[in-house]
């Protein structure tokens, strides 16, 4: 003998609102306002250091003060010749700023048309453009950079534009990749079979399918490594030079009173070099999570 | 365990009272000495780095040395004779002396004559790369009178000749097809060096060259006591001074100003100063019509206060000079006094010189002449003290109405700006003397030219005048006279602003006993260092 | 067979041709460097005859210092390689479990914190935490972990390997990379059928979704940071005395060393050359669609 | 016969978050399997199959899931030991003769979900209950339960051979055998699976396999760890017909072989009708008809009714897809106007009401006012519809 069972009573059930921990979404949330934040007053302190108002002169040097530890007058102390480091800090976002700009756009525009050239057109563009690609690649980038210091005595903006180029490479194989997995999905197919011609297909199509998430990617990464390169070249002496101020010279600076204890020399700029590329990756990160939405359940 | 905690005070006891060795000198052990940067070349001839010079020093002997306060000794040469006119100088060679074993042979060479003379050809030749020619050009030839005598003829007279006899000398077996070096020579000299000295050669493995030396236990003046030096080359100074402190090398020769504090405050390290004969200055180029002016570099001089940089950057190790001679030497003139610091008599003198009006950003000005300089530095990696020093002069002669900009160069450009094409106003760098305190070749009219070292392109007749006179002179005291006038000239005249010297420290570790140190040479006395085993651990 | 014999020819001849480039630019460039040094300015023949060297493996001797060149280059070398492969091997060994949980889990209470911390480690300036390293160390444990040369009886080798290792590993970007990448891949591939339908059939997700979801990132941006490791490798080189290649190529460049620096970028193209055929064959492996 | 398994008023939602508020996916669905039998579940796609059969497995990890209904099975005695400390108390059901213990897999749903509030809150993370139901189920998916899905394309793991898939799955469900006799047992599998080839299938990617290929190899996996229930969700979709029959004869014969319990899910009712002895209907989320094969195909002419009772939607299936006879009458296709109502929009209506064509007149008011009652119309015959209320 089957028998069905079934409920008997039934709640009359209207309509739901129901609280749910959001899980996603938080993430978002929080990372896109840290970096928000950061990104945030790197705006005020460019502003600020161009203007040259609020802060004390960072350049102005006296011997009677200096390592002096942090205080009310000098925020974060004085470094080795005197000079007030939070002004200097200040006066620092303008040294990776605008080359941080400069290598983000060199590396991003020309990372995504080879990119895509040598996708769309692999037997004819790709072995040209790898070939020099590749020479880029294999110099090791600090003595690639070492090379063009030598050759030209260039500012920061230069030394940034050659950063960018140097990580062109990466960008374009990556473009690459993505576009040939994305030249022959449907949609892109059924784009050629309207009669869409090939130039409109890239602009449109490809560029954006592939582009959103390099491009978030690539700016805040970009904007990350240049002030890392920065700090690296400045520990090799050959960044940027000593009376202009830039977190990474600073940290470079304060290696050489590193081991008698005055660690705080070179900690905090290191600490808002830390602080400041966290958040553009977190940044990059919200955003890159909420513009290609997550997988549907 | 390392305590920091000991009073310097006992330390400073400890260094003066050198400790009277009351245990037997102990032979065997190992000496590791760390130096910041890498030997570039082993060959005496060829090498002129300070790196290479104090390794070349352990490994090749010379005729004759000199030692700290001017007095000649015999190395290679057992006896020598100067002659009644001065012209001539033999030297009578010691005869058991043999070279290091080459590598494959095991029976070593004879050091005869042939070699000393093969060397001298080889150093005097046109086209050797080398900067000590201009040294040894007073010397017209050398013959060989048999197996181990030499004699040298002069052009001219020479005061305390014997003193310049100290270059070393190479292996003439090795060298049969060559008469001049260039350097890219494929020889075995290069990759195994062979000398007469104290260390035989072993091994420079590795790309940072880690140079390995044992003892030779055939030298003739006495087989040293240390019985292994490594040389290891350092990338980091500050790395160099924890390494000493921690153990991993038992001398670094030259401490950064900054660490000596607290080497000093470590009992278990000595430090021993050794005042090289150099001087740091300030250099201007007098090409430019401004800076030709005397006022303008006599009020720069007065605008800078050298005893506060001096004392705040070096922790007064050092000595403000008032001339172009270091102040160890008996050249020095003790009554020219260093121009004290006074920015209103700075100010006076630019006043004078017609500098009155002021651009809106401050700089002095007359005419169309701004007071307005470029200053060339080499880059380098460790230049944390060049840093201080130029930043802080930039920023008195801001106060005083001077305007410098600084423009980093890397260290080759900057050779060839300075040198070669004179593209620069002020420079600051230091010079380093051997025993002759020949200044002629820093300020004599004919110096100058590109890849000469009177950058300055200074002229003064008189000067020339007295530099051609104070080489002619034979006996001491009209020489002394004579430089000390230079020294009054070259004060007022100020082509340079003279800074300081600075007092060299190096550090070692208490376990090494009976270290002397020669001021340019290092390690002319490495024979008689020896390293204590049993020191116990407090 | 023959196949992957025409592949190796295809790759030796692009690898030669890629030298050839490489050295044609690091010559040009040197002729055209300020300051007077020996090798300069010398024209076309002596490039060539600097090629002739380059491929027949006798590297002749270095201008600046006179001792033949294998003999400084590759030591140098072998001391890179150690460097870059252990501190490779250390990035995948920390960031992959981290990309894993972080997908597996969600970013969900657990892997938060976990992926801040390797963001924190890829946003630290490399010397500044091989600096921070040595200070801490050296403070509390009375021993200073710097390389010590083979001759040497002093401090204890294992240590002084390991640690410039663990801050090269710890202090490059690629771990912040590796995780993203992994994590993102991961939770697409978790979603796809065919690990459903194996989830379905009892079989872990994890096992049946390494092969696309971290094998595919893991190969394709490993092997492609190789020229970064080496040149990241400069730094920590300083740091901690290492005497390795990086260092080797900053000095030769000081001092204008051209047939040292030659022969360093012709190793450097060896390696990135050979990491990109290995790529190409682990993923042909994993991935058989592309066949 | 013992009953097999058991699902009770199953209700899954899911949370939308773009307009933030839940979808119904399935409502109060719920059914009975005797051992050995089978159980066709027909309905429009998107009317909740999949979701149903998916429940079951406890596959759904979309937020919030599964928040209502019990489902009893009768796990074997060694599998219950191992998820005994997750099973809360009174989780079991006895039933039939032998009162064989039947467990409830969705157990501890109500400490998650308290029904008295209205609306009815969740109270707490929903994923600690997803993780411990996962535990319970890994236990019994693959093992007891096991499932084949529409698309065999996409189910089999590109990234390695059809073989090393297979034996992967064997050796996991019988850890002691060697590989080689593994690899015997798999050719063995895929020759009762009618591939005549084992060896060359098995060196194959999925990708080159064709259609049907796929579809029996997936079986073969789905069958190798021998369990007591399979569900086949939409097994011949995507298949020509006579591949389509070839399947459903091959289900069939494996199911008399192994003594197999089959769940049949499909859109086309003719194919379940062959085979299946109980057929549910489902329309958007909610079960309108269930009951044996031949009562809802034909609906038996009982007492009370004069024309047979059967839901308007399963008469409109019915007729929608022709017969045999029909074809031999020429008779006209009758095709349901409209589509599924989408279900964000209230639910208090017949949820079939646009596209009844008996809902005229008085009957359409009673519609219109709520959603109507499972009448049972005939012994073990249920129907949804105003039609049949007395």
């Amino acid at each position: 003998m089957k028998r069905f069972y079934f409920e008997k009573e039934k709640p009359n059930i209207e309509y739901f609102h129901v609280p749910l921990s959001k899980r996603a979404s938080v993430r978002d949330v929080v990372s896109i306002g840290f970096g928000l934040f950061v990104v945030s007053y790197l705006f005020v302190f460019f502003g600020i250091s161009v203007t040259g108002t609020f802060i004390k002169d960072p350049m102005e040097v006296n011997i009677g003060a200096m390592f002096l530890s942090p205080s009310l007058e000098h925020l974060f102390g004085t470094d080795f010749l005197g000079r007030d480091i939070f002004s200097r800090i200040v006066k620092g976002t303008e040294a990776f700023f605008i080359p941080g700009l400069i290598s983000i756009s060199v590396s991003t525009t020309f990372g995504l048309l080879f990119g895509i050239i040598s996708g769309f057109y692999p037997k004819y563009f790709a072995k040209i453009i790898f070939f020099f690609l590749n020479i880029i690649d294999s110099i090791p980038r600090i003595i690639f950079i070492l090379i063009i210091i030598v050759l030209f005595n260039p500012s920061i903006y230069l030394i940034m534009t050659f950063v960018g180029i140097s990580s062109i490479p990466k960008i374009a194989s990556y473009i690459k990749s993505k576009v040939e997995v994305l030249k022959n999905q449907h949609s892109i197919e059924a784009a050629r079979a309207l009669g869409l011609s090939q130039w409109a297909i890239i602009f449109k199509h490809i560029i954006w399918l592939s582009t959103k998430p390099v491009l978030i990617i690539r700016a805040t990464l970009g904007m990350g490594e240049s002030i890392l390169i920065e700090t690296s070249l400045s520990y090799l002496g050959i960044g940027v030079q000593e009376p202009t101020p830039s977190w990474g010279n600073m940290v470079a600076m304060g290696k050489d009173f590193f081991f008698q204890g005055k660690i705080w020399l070179s900690t905090i700029p290191a600490g808002v070099i830390l602080f400041t590329i966290m958040g553009l990756y977190l940044l990059g990160d919200g955003l890159n999570s909420i513009y290609n939405e997550k997988v549907s359940r | 365990m390392r305590y920091k905690g000991i009073i310097a005070l006992l330390t400073i006891i400890f260094v003066f009272t050198l400790p009277i060795a009351v245990c037997a000198q102990s032979k065997g052990g190992t000496l590791i000495y760390g130096e910041y940067g890498a030997p570039i070349r082993l060959v005496p001839i060829l090498a002129n780095d300070s790196i290479s010079v104090r390794l070349i020093e352990l490994i090749y002997g010379s005729l004759v040395f000199y030692d700290t306060n001017g007095e000649v000794f015999g190395d290679l040469a057992e006896r020598w004779e100067v002659s009644k006119d001065l012209k001539t100088v033999t030297f009578y060679l010691r005869k058991n002396v043999s070279w290091h074993p080459v590598p494959g042979e095991n029976h070593r060479q004879e050091f005869t004559a042939a070699d000393v003379i093969k060397t001298f050809e080889i150093m005097m030749h046109p086209n050797t790369v080398t900067s000590l020619q201009s040294r040894y050009n007073f010397i017209s030839g050398v013959q060989k009178l048999d197996t181990y005598t030499v004699v040298f003829t002069l052009k001219k007279p020479v005061l305390n000749v014997l003193g310049r006899f100290s270059f070393k000398i190479l292996p003439s077996f090795l060298l049969t097809k060559i008469s001049y070096l260039r350097g890219d020579e494929d020889l075995l000299l290069y990759k195994h060096p062979v000398g007469t000295g104290p260390f035989i050669f072993i091994s420079q493995e590795g790309s940072s060259a880690e140079v390995v030396l044992r003892a030779n236990e055939q030298y003739h003046l006495g087989t040293p006591y240390i019985e292994k030096i490594i040389m290891r080359p350092f990338a980091d100074q500050n790395i160099i001074t924890q390494t000493l402190l921690y153990g991993g090398i038992d001398l670094q020769v030259r401490v950064p100003p900054r660490d000596i504090s607290e080497i000093q405050g470590d009992a278990q390290f000595e430090l021993a100063p050794y005042s090289t004969l150099s001087y740091s200055f300030f250099g201007y180029n007098l090409r430019n019509p401004v800076l030709a002016i005397r006022e303008v570099r006599e009020a720069i001089s007065y605008a800078i206060n050298r005893q506060e940089m001096l004392n705040s950057f070096f922790e007064g190790r050092g000595q403000i000079i008032s001339g172009p001679f270091a102040p160890g030497s008996w050249a020095y003139n003790l009554d020219v006094k260093p121009l004290p610091f006074s920015p209103s008599e700075a100010n006076r003198l630019l006043d004078r010189a017609g500098f009155t009006e002021r651009t809106k950003d401050g700089i002095r000005a007359r005419g169309s002449y701004k007071l307005e300089f470029d200053m060339v530095v080499p880059i380098s990696k460790e230049n944390e003290t060049t840093k201080r020093v130029i930043l802080s002069f930039q920023n008195y002669l801001k106060a005083v109405g001077i305007k410098i900009n600084i423009k980093w160069l890397e260290w080759k450009t900057w050779t060839e700006n300075v040198f070669m094409k004179h593209d620069f106003d002020i420079i600051y760098a230091d010079w380093l003397f051997d025993d002759s305190f020949d200044i002629s070749s820093l300020f004599h009219s004919r110096e100058i030219g590109p890849g000469r070292n009177n950058f300055g392109a200074y002229k003064n007749p008189e000067v020339d005048a007295l530099l051609d006179e104070s080489r002619a002179t034979l006996d001491i005291e009209k020489k002394r006279t004579i430089y000390k006038k230079l020294h009054e000239i070259l004060a007022t005249e100020a082509p340079y602003t003279y800074l300081w010297t600075l007092t060299n420290y190096a550090a070692y570790n208490r376990t090494l006993r009976r270290v002397e140190i020669h001021p340019t040479r290092f390690f002319t006395y490495i024979k008689n260092w020896y390293i204590l085993e049993e020191e116990p651990k407090q | 067979m023959m196949r992957f014999v025409r592949i190796f020819f295809k790759e030796v001849f692009n690898m030669a041709l890629l030298i050839v480039g490489v050295t044609a630019l690091l010559y040009l460039l040197f002729n055209l460097m300020p300051g007077f040094f020996p090798g300069k300015g010398q024209g076309v023949i002596e490039y060539l005859r600097l090629l002739k060297k380059l491929f027949t493996f006798q590297f002749g001797t270095s201008i600046i210092s006179g001792r033949d060149i294998n003999s400084i280059v590759f030591p140098a070398f072998r001391n890179t390689l150690i460097l870059t492969i252990g501190s490779i091997f250390l990035s995948i060994l920390i960031s992959v479990p981290i990309g894993i949980f972080s997908a597996y889990r969600g970013f969900k209470t657990y892997s938060w914190p976990l992926v801040i911390f390797s963001y924190i480690m890829s946003s630290i300036p490399v010397f500044y935490f091989g600096y921070l390293v040595l200070y801490v160390i050296s403070r509390y444990t009375g021993f200073l972990p710097i390389y010590y040369p083979q001759g040497v009886e002093r401090g204890n080798p294992v240590v002084s390997y390991v640690l410039p290792i663990l801050v090269l590993g710890f202090g490059n970007e690629s771990i912040s990379e590796i995780v993203r990448l992994i994590a993102n891949e991961l939770e697409r591939v978790m979603h796809t059928d065919y690990v459903i339908a194996s989830k379905a059939m009892g079989e872990s997700v994890l096992w049946s979704s390494v092969n696309e979801g971290i094998m595919i990132p893991l190969v394709s941006i490993v092997f492609s940071k190789i020229p970064f490791i080496i040149g990241g490798a400069v730094i920590v080189e300083h740091v901690f005395n290492w005497p390795g290649m990086g260092r080797l190529a900053f000095q030769a460049t000081l001092d204008r060393d051209l047939p040292v620096l030659i022969v360093i970028a012709f190793l450097a193209v060896l390696c990135v050359r050979v990491g990109m055929i290995l790529k190409e064959i682990l993923l042909s492996y994993i991935n058989p669609i592309e066949k | 016969m013992s009953r097999l398994a058991e699902l009770k008023d199953l209700k899954v939602y899911f949370y939308d978050q773009r307009d933030k508020r839940f979808i119904r996916a399935v409502e109060n669905v719920g059914f009975a399997i005797e051992e050995g039998s089978v159980l066709g579940v027909v309905g429009e796609s998107g009317c909740g199959k999949t979701v149903t059969a998916l429940a079951t497995m406890g596959l759904i990890e979309a937020e919030p899931g599964i928040i209502g209904g019990r489902f009893f099975f009768k796990a074997p005695q060694e599998d219950v030991k191992l998820i005994e400390d997750y099973l809360f108390r009174n989780t079991w059901m006895t039933t039939g003769e032998n009162s064989t213990r039947l467990y409830n897999l969705f157990c501890g749903l109500d400490q998650y979900v308290n029904f008295e509030e209205n609306p009815f809150t969740i109270i707490k993370d929903s994923e600690k209950w997803l993780r411990r139901s996962n535990r319970i189920m890994e236990h019994i998916r693959g093992k007891n339960i096991s499932m084949i899905f529409q698309n065999p394309g996409r189910s089999l793991n590109p990234f390695i051979t059809v073989g090393h898939q297979l034996e992967r799955t064997i050796g996991r469900f019988n850890p002691d055998r060697s590989s080689h006799e593994i690899h015997e047992m798999a050719a063995q599998w895929l020759r009762s699976v009618r591939l005549y080839r084992p060896e060359t299938v098995m060196s194959m990617y999925p990708r080159s396999l064709s259609v049907g290929m796929a579809q029996r190899v997936i079986i073969a996996i789905a069958l190798c760890s021998n369990p007591r229930l399979l569900i086949a969700d939409e097994p011949t979709i995507g298949l020509d017909t006579t591949n389509i029959y070839k399947i459903i004869e091959l289900l069939e014969t494996l199911r008399a072989e192994m003594n197999l319990t089959l769940v049949l899910i499909s859109h086309n009712i003719r194919i379940v009708s062959t085979i299946a002895n109980d057929i549910i209907v489902m329309y958007a989320g909610i079960v309108v008809e269930c009951g044996v094969r031949k009562d809802v195909i034909r609906g038996r002419f009982g007492a009370k009714h004069p024309y047979g009772a059967k839901h308007p939607y399963t008469e409109a299936l019915v007729s929608s897809i022709p017969s045999d006879s029909d074809i031999r009458k020429g008779k006209k296709l009758k095709e349901i106007p409209g589509s599924v109502r989408n279900n964000k929009r209230e639910m208090n209506c017949c949820p079939f009401l646009e596209r009844c064509s008996y809902a005229v007149g008085k009957i359409r008011k009673l519609c219109e006012s709520h959603c109507p009652e499972l009448v049972e119309v005939s012994p073990q015959h249920f129907v949804r519809c105003y039609l049949y209320y007395s």
